[in-house]
This record gives structure tokens, C-alpha cells and sequence, in this order.
């Protein structure tokens, strides 16, 4: 069941949010965006996560990892999404480990997953082409040419875009866009001719890019799984970066929730503290009811990656849904009590709101993962 | 001898001896009656198992949780009812352990552990509702009795009942929650009355229960005059735990439950699917369908949250807090669940009585309204918010 | 505008008022409920209601009606709805007046509304066949059959079926359950051969009847309208019931809202009133909103219809759509907030529950009703 | 005459008049300036055009609600833009009408009716959101002149005005809403200092201000010393009506706002079918399309019951407490108007700066943003509904 943690999983909690408190608290945040940092976050602190192992956490020993399983990396994204660390983790650590992972030649894997391990390589995937979440819209066309492939098309919200050595571009060698069969994942370095890439700067002040692919010639090598099966390889990888997603968004919602009940603790207004206020309370349990099924539904939702279970997916989307929609509801909650303190760019409890939002509109939100919940359920 | 060898030999000794007494009309009879009945109650309580983790002396099994845990599963397996239920053994029975004393426990338990003797819960009364320590039903003492007057609402199974447990008045001049006493006494005695009371929903097993003069041996008073509050506090949070259900007796138990709640579910959506029409698989309206899974989605967060709890507490711990978590999240999410219902059936599901609706329709009907009350009953949501603000939360007063 | 009352308004509403409170308070269905009573409603008070003016309130006054609108129909079912009155006003002094105006001979107009003006007849609209609100849901067969038809089908939720003279039976003449075209609409005495009525007894303690139609022989006389253009003739019959109803909704929500501020002010517990409660305070300030909108929306609904403004089915189902929503909301409030005594038969505070979810699913809940709204507004 | 007689050719004559006057680059521009502005300011303000419902005495037009109404219908059928606008003449303006003496009149009316001084509003502070009364900026009484220390904030406008109204704390010892007074002065005077604050959506009008031994005129108090408490809650009283939008003055306006809503609510539909697509002239996600067909509903509902209120209004009466309904409905739904836009973009709605996202697009993260402080600026929700369940209700403290 796996609903509470070991010891060691103890030790690995208390470590992570010793270090994030230290090193990368919300200040850090603040302060790569009010330099426009043009990395996004800071290579030196992505260095010494890599070191302490957890750039490669999910990663075999052979390659430079630590063969932990989803419940530790849960465990590290949650602590991650008590301080908003903008580090690469879904990008390369999740998505681009698993998919060259499962994907790639064992030559390119020992290549890239030792950079991913050590945090020298960042990864992108390059997939939406619309703001709402759909996994196969994808226009984007890979037509054959010579030995190889051409790729053109347009990708949004590429996640750590603009930093990336290499993207994973999914395009389409068949089908139209909606179909699940005739996708094929490509291995694209940043740098091939064709490609371009915007950043784009996010109301969370993290890393996404616009990538316009025009006319890339890609080999035959270049290609990950299965020319128009990559939604084989795809899918079980999306489940995976959404349960991880799901586990920074618990961490952004728990720290957003405990923020709001302290404050509501030594805020004094009519000469008492404001959490006396019997509708702040009732509300305030309300919210922390809906934080402890977070937490469970990610935690079992990890579990069930790591022992393989069958219902997986249907745990992942409640797991997104879940923690998408607690997160809206406590982030907007934390910002009405805060009250005008709130509203400003001082206080932190604002940028936990657009991180919230922004999360929860990555990967599917909670309408999308209610819908697939549903069918995965036969209705 | 290692303790799973221990738990092994254990298992072998319950399987055989349940296929040596479990009546076999009783194999998987949630809720047996009958001749065989009164044999199994017999056979469970004298071999300890009616009652397993109370104390051997009174009539218990003297079991600790592990071995707790075996039972239940051997049990299952074979689909033994439990022989005995109801507030006594979930309600009284732990109190009276906690706070009764020796010849208290002996007369008592064993009425409890061998199904002998109904009890019923005399709390509520019409002014004391979510404020109880506002009761007014007075008991002064008479020599070795007390004689009680006052009224009792609410009082579940009263008709049914033998005895009540009530909380009485003994200083009605103390500060409220300092003048209340725990006493138990015969419902046949003279001068009690019962009236059954009709909901909205339709009949139901709630009496009001009026004393007139009732005598109560004093040695039935359970701990110390006047401070019986303290007892019925201990008392609510077992009731609470009762009534949020499932998630008392470690895994085994939550699994059973999670297993029922799951088959519900896809009930739920085939009968969705029937109402509401069936577009490629889905339940042709996508806006309750959505709702659907908003419900069975918190369904799933709030039983793994249970097991989470019960996985979390150490084995022989009381309820904690989270109690009041459980009993608001289920019974508001039962209310949403019966409110669904009617959405789906439309008219179909405003049939009171007749031909004209099948069972399950008229069992909807009467089901969403009596799922009102579960907001109320056993503490209202509104002193479940209060209780977690306070005691979870650690907000101010 | 027509958002406030006239002087003339205002003395109705205090007639009704009076008159329904003294007359018809909730006691008076709790009797007809208690008794079994085979009518369902009290035909002497009817009689006084007729006399009144009440039962032919929209006709016009050669039919023996009051010749005045939806403005005072609205008024007056507000009133009604106040008291859970049962007579039976949706079914025959909407429905049946208005379809038996709009599509009915001169002949037969003379002979029915003069009845429905005196209270003497009662008529009855046998159109749904499934639980959920379906308008164009129609299975129900007319075949052609000499000179007429011959009926045959089923029919659920027909509001005072077995009490009314006369049904009008909504069969189809050409085209499928769903079409909008080929309705037609059938005046059927309750006593024709092959009409078979079977009364069901209601949650609310309202009138409902099962009909089922087998082989029912009807002339051409007896069509109401044009055969197979029935919903032209429905659709605004329909629009005037729902509007009708959300009246008598306004006046259920708004009575359960007022009781419950009552008890509020005086239920003691902890030794202080419950309303002084802050999170009882919001929420019902919460439901005063709730509450106001919901009777603007209807006053301008009612206005609409007698002013024949082009957007009325809009207004129609927000009206319906906020007061079915408005009085779900505030029953099950008040039944909480009631707490025990609020479930108990005694109390009359769960005849509102009830009664509101009645209303609610006749024709059509808030669901159905945004759909619409939806649709009539281009999206 | 009649009085339809009289409005008629009122009508005509402001007609004319507007034809004459209205500077033609100022036809349809709803926020205009430059030296064009400053010549209608002199008109309407000479006129008496500027403030219609304020004494002739003072500058105003003395004119009675019929005559504004033609006066503002007639304004509208041109496109004439009103000559001032803010703090001045929405909210000063009518508390000097009703608290301040003949002189402090004639001063200040003049500079709001043409446009000649900007005003600010010295209310909030750290320590004081919603106790708004709690305030410590002290205002010490020297000769003719008060010196104050102390620090506002949410002074919207502060960094462009000229004077500021104030709240100050004249008695520390008296019983917190008995020791305030209002109290007028030059922002530019020594010791002032604003500075902007940034807020979660950007930049802001909003600011800090900080007073350091900034003396003011004692003859700029306004009422009473001590008693400013009352003016304050008048004002808020104004503010709101001011925030919930729209629903002040008669139908005329009402209308208006009616229409702009109706044109921005097909604009969301037709958004919506470009983001989601359009299944045959339906937005294609049915959920979402439910969620807009409910805000759409509740916004016609609002503004039905705001045409409503103004209809039972007698004309001239001040706001009543239904003002605290619509300052708390409408916040609440412009919240939830800016939650759906932000599901209908995704991730088209997270852009910050910068051409991958359209004016839109980026205008939508920032509204979305800045619409959370609706419903705590001008009185927060929680205050409104305290005052609604208070006043309204009558519900006990």
C-alpha cells in the first residue's frame, strides 16, 4: 500500500527539505526572475542536486542514477514544491530519463543518461501545440526524405525549451491530428538546422519555450521506439511526469495551506487573531481536508507506478485532479486571507498561486484527468 | 517461537474451530437471526472471540491486534457473521472497560459479549443538540437510587432496547459540562416511554424516550457523580467512529469496504448509463457524467485517506482527530452521492410509494432524503469544522 | 422593465398571501397527504380559488377569465409556492389553458376554459416518457386509422393525471423519439377507451399520474394545432409553465430562506442564538444573494412573456435554471441548518425539500435549463 | 407646465447646448485628454454640468434625478465623455456636501468640479485591512495646524495626485472609533512620501504613503474632531457603490452597462469556439461551456438585480446596504469570469511578456491576477457578508 513512509524514506524527506530551505527557498525564485536569468535557474545549484543524487534519482546505478522508484521521487518533488525550485526535474529528470530510457539505443543511452545523472544534460519534450492538453493533437509532421525523416511544425510550452541540449519532438509520420497510432518520437539536438527556439516568459517564472521545426532532417537513428508507435512509448511516460507533477503540486499546496493557517494564527484584526473568525476556520477545515486526500492519492498513485498495477493510470489522473484542483482552491484561499498583503509581489504567498495554476494546466487539468478517469472506469 | 509462526498456528486453530461451530445457515449472512444465531453468539462469546480484544477476565478474547487481524480474516474467508453489534460492544462496551469498575464490568460485559442484552444511546434531548452538555434531563439521588425525569430524542433502536446508557443531570447548579453523570438503567422500568419518531424520509428507529420518575440503582452510575462528561466524550469519538465507517480495524476490514465501494461505483455509472443513455461507453450527459467522477474520484482520496490513518496509528491507539475528518468528508460526500442520484433518475426518482417505480427508485427517494440527516447526526458537520480548526488545526477560539 | 410592483400588484400579492395562509398553509397538504386523500387536492378550495378569479387568471374575460398576465400569474403562484399549495394551477390554468387557446376550435375553447375559469375542469399534459426532461423525447404513436388516429404509448409524470377530464397527449404522427417535428398534440377525454390511468404517489405529495394509451381511437376534431407541427404549439406552452413554475419555486425558496433566518434568531444552543454564528452568517448572506437574483430574474422572465420580447425562452431558462439551483440550495440549508428537528415529519421545513426537488425536475433542472440557455445564446 | 413638459425641453436644450460645446476630438472617447479636455472642463464645469446633482451655490448643476438622467441619456447619445472623474467627485465630493461647513465648500468643490485637483484616499494601513477603525497614523493638534507621522496604504493613485483625505488618529486614548478624525492636505507638502506598489499582476496604481511631521491646516478637518468615524463609513458606503459598478444612477446607465456585458459575453462565447473548438455551433468541451452558461445566468441575474434596486430606489436616497451584495457578487463572479478564461486558454493563458503570447492572451494572466484583489479592496468579501447577515438579515452578534 505504501501509505506511509519508511525510515529511509524519512531520512531522504529530511534531507531534501533541509536542503531546498537552505539553498533554493522561494528566493530563489524571486531572484532569478527579477534578474531575467537567462538559464532559468542556476546550473551551479542543479550541479550539486545532481551530486546529492537526485538528478538521476529514478535512474539504474549503471548509468550514474540512484535506483529509487517513484515513491522517492515523489518525495523530492513534493519537498521541491514546498519552495517552488525551478530546477529541470520533470523536463530531463523525469520525461527525458524515461524516454531515452525506454526509448533510445543503449549507445545513446549511456551517453545521455550520465549527463542527466551528473546534471550536465538537459532535456525537452516537445509535444503540446495547443493551450488546452491534449495528448495526441499533434500536427506536426515527420516526412520521409532520403534515409530519414523532415520534421515541421510548431510546439508550445516546451518545458525547459530554450535550455535543452536536446528535445524530443513528437511528430506525426501518419494519421491526423487526434489519432493516437502514427506518432513517432525524434531526438532532436537544439542545435540542428531548422530548428528555432523562443523562450517564453511564464506568469510562474519558470522555463517553457516556443519551438518552430522547419524542415529538420532527422536519420533513421534519431528516432526513439517505434516509428508511429510512439504513443506506446509516450503514454506510460506522460502518466509518469504527471504523478510526478501531481507530487510538486502537493508540496505547493501543503506549504501554501500550512503559510495560510499560520498567518491566520498572528494576523490580528479586530484586536484578535483573524483564525479565530469562526468562517476562516470552518473554511480552514475544509482545505485541510482536502489536502490529507491529496496526499493520499499521490502516494498511493506513486506506489502504484513502482509495483506496476494495473489501475496506475486511473490513480495518476486522480492524482492530477486531485491535487489540481486542492491546489486552486487553497492558493486562492491563502491570497483572500492574506488580504492585501496578498495581492503583492513582496509577499510570497503570490507566486505559490501562479505556480499552482500554472501546474495545474500542465499535463491535463483537473477536467481533463476527471474525463479520463471516467473512461478509464468504463463510463 | 517467532511471532509469525505464531500468527500461523494461530490461523490453523481459528479455521478449524470455526468449521468445527459456525451453524452453516449462518455462512455469509450479514445479518443473521434465528436459533443458529443465539448457538453462535453462545459458542463465540465462551471461546472469547464475540469480543476478541477486550480482556479475557470479562468474557473477552485477550487478543492483540495482529491476532485481531487473523480472526477477521479467517472469518471472512468463510463468511461468519460477527456474533454480536450494536452500541453495546461498539459503543458501551470500550467505555465501560475504560471507566466502569470491577463488579460494573462483570455484571455488564457479558450481557454485551453474549448478545443478550440490547442497548441503546440516551444523549440528545430537543435543547441540546450540537451544544449536548446543555441537557436537562435531571437525576437526584434517593438513597441507592437516583430517580430521573426529562426527555430523550433521537435515541436510536430505543423500542428494541433492554437497558440505556444516558447522560442525566446530577448538578444543575455546577457550570454545565460539570454537572452531568454517565448511568445506566432498564428500559422496562416504570415510568419510561417510548415514542418512535418519523423523519422525513419515512419511518425510522429514532424514539424520543420520556422518564417520569424512572429509579436507577446508583450502582449503576459509571465513574464519578458529576463527572460524566468526560465519559461522553469518549463515547462520541467511538460513535464518530462507527459512523464514518471502515476505517476503524487496520487494512483488512478498509479493503473489504474499498472492495463494496468499488462495485457500488460501477453500479453507479451502468445505472448512470440506463438513465442517461450510453454515447460510445460514456454516460451520455458529460456534465453529471464529469460530476461522477468528481464523486468517485474524492470516493477513492477518502478511503485510501482512511487506510493512510489506520496504517499510520499504531495498533491500540484510540481514535484521533482525524475521526472528525472521516465523519464530515463521508457523510457529505454520501449527500452529494444521493443528490447525483436524483439528478440521474429525474422524475423517475420522486416516487414516494406504488408500481410505478421500481425498488431502487423508490429506495433513491428515501435514501436522499434520510442522507440529510447524516450532516447531523453523531455531531453535525458544522462541530466536525469546529473540532478539526481546533484540536487539528490549532486556530484560536 | 417591470422589476417593481404596481400599486393593483401589490394589493393581489397581499390577497394571496392572506388568502393561502389562512386557507392553504402547509398543514393543508400535510392533511391531503396524512388522509390518503383520493383527489389530492381540496376541489371546495378550488372552487374558492376560481371564485377568486385565480383559476382563469390569464384568460381572457369571454372565457370567464381575469384577463391579466404572466406578471400576475407570477404574483400569484409566488404566493402559492410559499405554502406548497397543490391545487392544481401548472397543469390546468397554464398548460391546459394555454394550449386549449392556442390550438383548441372556437367551440371547444368556449366549452373548456369557461370550465377552468369556474375550477369546474381539470385538464392535464401527457408528454414525458423518461425520468429526465427530454421535450422532443416522444415515442408515443398516433397511426393514422380512418378518418382519425389511434394512440398508443406511455406516459410518466402527467401532473394531475387522474383527476383531469380531459388529457392532452403528445404523439407522434411521422419521425422519430428526438425530432422536433412530427408532434402532434391530441385532446383525449380521460374516460376514451384504451386509456388506462394509474396515480403515483409523489415525494412532494403532489398530483402524478402513469398513463398508458393502447389502441385510443381519436377524431380529427380532437387534434390540437396542425397535425405533426405539435411543437409549435408546445414549445411556447412550455416556455409559459417553466416561467410559471420558477414563480411558485421563488415563492418555495424564499419562505424556506425566511424560516430558516427565523430559526436562526431564536434556535439557542451553546447559549447563544445560532445566528450569531459567523459561519451560519455567511452562508446565509451567501443565500440572500442567491435569493434576491433569483426573484429579478424571474419578475423579468414574467415581463418578457407578456411582452413578447424576442429573447423570453432565454429569460425562461434562467429563471428555471437559477431557481431550481436557488431552491436547492436553500432547503438543504435550511434542513441543516434545522438541524435533528429539520428531519423530522413534524417540522415542515421538509415538505420545502422535498417540494423543491420536485419543482426542480419538472420540466427540465438547472442542467437542462444552461444547456438551453446556451443554445438560444449561440454556444 | 407638466413635468414631461419641462423635461422636454431640457432635453432640447442640452441638446443644443452639447452640439455647441462638445469639443468634436472628444466624441467617443471614453477617457480623453489634452488641451480639449481642459476646454470642456471649463464648459461643463461653468455650465453646472460637471456635478449636475450638486447645489447651483457650489458650483454644481442643482438638477433633480430626472433632469440627470436626460442630462447623462443625452451625454450618452452623443458620446460625450464625462469632464471629471475619481476619488473627487464619486467620493469626496458628496462627503463634503454632507459633513463639511459653507467655507471648506467653497474651497474644494471648485477644484473637483473642474477638474483642477486630484484626490487620493488615505484609509488603509499595515495594521488595518478590514478593522479599517484600528488605524495608528496620529494627527497631533499644534496651533492652527495638525502634524502627522504614521503610513497609509493602497493609496490608489497617490504617485498623480495633488491632496489627499485622510483618516487620522486625533485621541489615542478614547475607544478606537471614537479617536479618528478626516482630515484634508496637499500631498506635495514637506515629509510626504509615496512610493508605488508592485503587485502579483504587475505594476499597480497603488501606493505607500509616508508621513514624517506633515502639518495640515486645522481648518481642512472636516466635522468634528473625534468624530470622523461616521464620514468614513459614509464614504465606504460610496466606494462600494462605486466598485460594484454600474447600478448608481437609474436605468439609463444600467442599460448601458447591460449592453457592454451582453457585447464582452458573446466575445467570451466566440473565445471559447476559437480555444475548444465548435462542435456544431456548441463549444466543443460541454463542461466548461456549463461553467460559462452558470456565469452568464449569474451576471444577467446580477444585473437584473441591480436595474431592480435602482428601480425601488427612491431617487435622491443614498446607497443602502444592498450595496455590500453587489460589491460582493460582483467581485466574486469577476473572479470566477477570469478562473475560466484562464481553463478555456491553458497554457495560452500563462504568458507573462513577450510575442508568443497575444495582447489577449497576456492581458488574461494579468486580469486573472489582479482579480483576486476584487474581493478584497473596497471591503473584503468577509466584511460584506458580515454586513449583509448583520444589517440585512438581522442575524445577532
Amino acid at each position: 500500500m505504501a501509505l506511509v513512509l519508511t525510515e529511509e524514506q524519512q531520512l531522504l524527506q529530511e534531507t531534501v527539505r533541509d536542503f531546498v530551505r537552505e539553498k533554493a527557498p522561494v528566493k530563489h525564485l524571486r531572484q532569478l526572475r527579477d534578474t531575467n536569468d537567462k538559464v532559468g535557474f542556476s546550473r551551479d545549484l542543479w550541479k550539486e542536486m545532481a551530486d546529492l543524487g537526485w538528478a538521476g534519482i529514478i535512474l539504474p546505478e549503471e548509468h550514474g542514477g540512484s535506483g529509487l522508484g517513484y515513491a522517492e521521487l515523489g518525495i523530492l518533488l513534493e519537498e521541491c514544491g514546498r519552495t517552488l525550485v525551478p530546477e529541470p526535474f520533470l523536463s530531463t529528470v523525469v520525461l527525458g530519463a524515461e524516454l531515452i530510457q525506454k526509448g533510445a539505443s543503449e549507445a545513446q543511452q549511456k551517453e545521455i543518461l550520465g549527463g542527466i545523472a551528473e546534471g550536465r544534460t538537459v532535456l525537452a519534450l516537445a509535444h503540446q501545440e495547443q493551450g488546452r492538453y491534449s495528448p495526441y493533437a499533434v500536427s506536426t509532421r515527420a516526412e520521409a526524405a532520403g534515409d530519414g525523416f523532415q520534421l515541421s511544425g510548431k510546439k508550445t510550452f516546451v518545458l525547459d525549451g530554450h535550455v535543452a541540449d536536446s528535445l524530443i519532438v513528437v511528430a506525426r509520420t501518419s494519421g491526423a491530428a487526434g489519432d493516437r497510432d502514427g506518432l513517432t518520437l525524434f531526438l532532436v539536438p537544439a542545435e540542428s538546422a531548422g530548428v528555432s527556439i523562443t523562450r517564453t516568459v511564464m506568469v510562474d517564472s519558470r522555463n517553457s519555450a516556443v519551438v518552430e521545426l522547419s524542415n529538420v532532417a532527422v536519420s533513421r537513428d534519431q528516432v526513439l521506439g517505434d516509428v508511429g508507435a510512439g504513443a506506446d512509448l509516450l503514454d506510460p511516460a506522460l502518466d509518469r511526469a504527471t504523478v510526478a507533477l501531481s507530487a510538486q503540486l502537493l508540496g505547493v499546496l501543503t506549504e501554501a495551506f500550512e503559510r495560510t493557517v499560520e498567518y491566520l494564527k498572528t494576523r490580528i484584526q479586530f484586536d484578535v487573531p483573524i483564525g479565530s473568525f469562526q468562517a476562516l476556520k470552518h473554511r480552514a477545515a475544509v482545505m485541510f481536508c482536502e489536502v490529507e486526500l491529496s496526499k493520499s492519492i499521490v502516494m498511493d498513485a506513486l506506489a502504484a507506478i513502482d509495483e506496476g498495477r494495473e489501475n496506475a493510470s486511473q490513480l495518476v489522473s486522480a492524482a492530477k485532479a486531485r491535487t489540481s484542483d486542492t491546489a486552486g482552491l487553497v492558493t486562492r484561499e491563502a491570497v483572500q486571507m492574506f488580504g492585501g498583503i496578498g495581492m503583492t509581489d513582496e509577499e510570497e504567498i503570490g507566486f505559490f498561486l501562479k505556480r499552482a495554476r500554472a501546474a495545474e494546466l500542465t499535463l491535463g487539468d483537473g477536467s481533463f484527468h476527471r474525463d479520463r478517469f471516467a473512461q478509464l472506469n468504463g463510463y | 517461537m517467532s511471532a509469525t509462526t505464531d500468527l500461523d498456528e494461530f490461523r490453523s486453530e481459528v479455521r478449524t474451530w470455526l468449521e468445527e461451530n459456525l451453524p452453516e445457515t449462518l455462512r455469509g449472512r450479514a445479518w443473521p437471526s434465528g436459533s443458529d444465531l443465539a448457538l453462535w453468539r453462545q459458542r463465540m462469546g465462551d471461546r472469547g472471540f464475540a469480543c476478541p480484544t477486550w480482556p479475557a477476565e470479562y468474557g473477552g478474547g485477550g487478543l492483540d491486534a495482529a491476532h485481531t487481524r487473523v480472526l477477521q480474516q479467517e472469518m471472512a474467508r468463510v463468511g461468519a457473521p460477527p456474533s454480536v453489534r450494536g452500541f453495546g460492544v461498539s459503543m458501551l462496551g470500550p467505555v465501560l472497560l475504560e471507566f466502569a469498575n470491577d463488579a460494573q464490568k462483570r455484571e455488564h460485559l457479558p450481557g454485551i459479549i453474549y448478545g443478550r442484552v440490547n442497548w441503546c444511546q440516551g444523549y440528545s434531548e430537543p435543547g441540546a443538540g450540537s451544544d449536548l452538555a446543555s441537557l436537562q434531563t435531571r437525576a437526584v439521588r434517593e438513597g441507592d437510587e437516583y430517580v430521573i425525569n426529562g426527555q430523550k430524542i433521537w435515541t436510536s433502536g430505543a423500542t428494541e432496547a433492554d437497558w440505556m446508557f444516558c447522560l442525566v443531570r446530577t448538578d444543575p447548579r455546577a457550570p454545565k459540562h460539570d454537572g452531568i453523570s454517565f448511568i445506566l438503567f432498564d428500559l422496562k422500568s416504570p415510568g419510561v416511554e417510548v415514542r418512535p419518531i418519523r423523519l422525513i424520509s419515512g419511518a425510522s428507529s429514532f424514539c424520543e424516550v420520556f422518564f417520569k420518575d424512572v429509579h436507577a440503582k446508583a450502582s449503576n452510575l459509571i465513574g464519578v457523580e458529576n463527572a460524566g462528561w468526560t465519559i461522553a466524550k469518549r463515547l462520541l469519538q467511538h460513535e464518530r467512529t462507527m459512523l464514518s465507517g471502515g476505517m476503524g480495524g487496520g487494512t483488512a476490514p478498509g479493503r473489504a469496504a474499498a472492495g463494496r465501494a468499488a462495485q457500488r461505483r460501477n453500479g453507479f455509472a451502468d445505472m448512470a448509463k440506463k438513465y442517461l443513455g450510453d454515447a460510445d461507453g460514456r454516460i451520455a450527459d458529460p456534465v453529471l457524467r464529469d460530476q461522477l467522477a468528481q464523486l468517485e474520484l474524492d470516493g477513492l482520496c477518502y478511503r485510501l485517506t482512511t487506510l493512510r490513518s489506520a496504517a499510520s496509528a499504531k495498533a491500540g491507539q484510540g481514535p484521533g482527530h482525524t475521526a472528525s475528518m472521516f465523519k464530515l468528508y463521508a457523510s457529505e460526500m454520501n449527500k452529494r452521492r444521493q443528490e447525483l442520484t436524483m439528478s440521474v433518475l429525474g422524475s423517475q426518482g420522486l416516487g414516494w410509494e406504488g408500481e410505478a417505480f421500481d425498488a431502487f427508485e423508490r429506495g433513491t427517494t428515501r435514501q436522499w432524503l434520510r442522507s440529510k440527516g447524516n450532516s447531523i447526526e453523531g455531531g453535525t458537520s458544522e462541530v466536525q469544522l469546529n473540532v478539526i480548526a481546533k484540536r487539528v488545526l490549532g486556530l484560536p477560539d
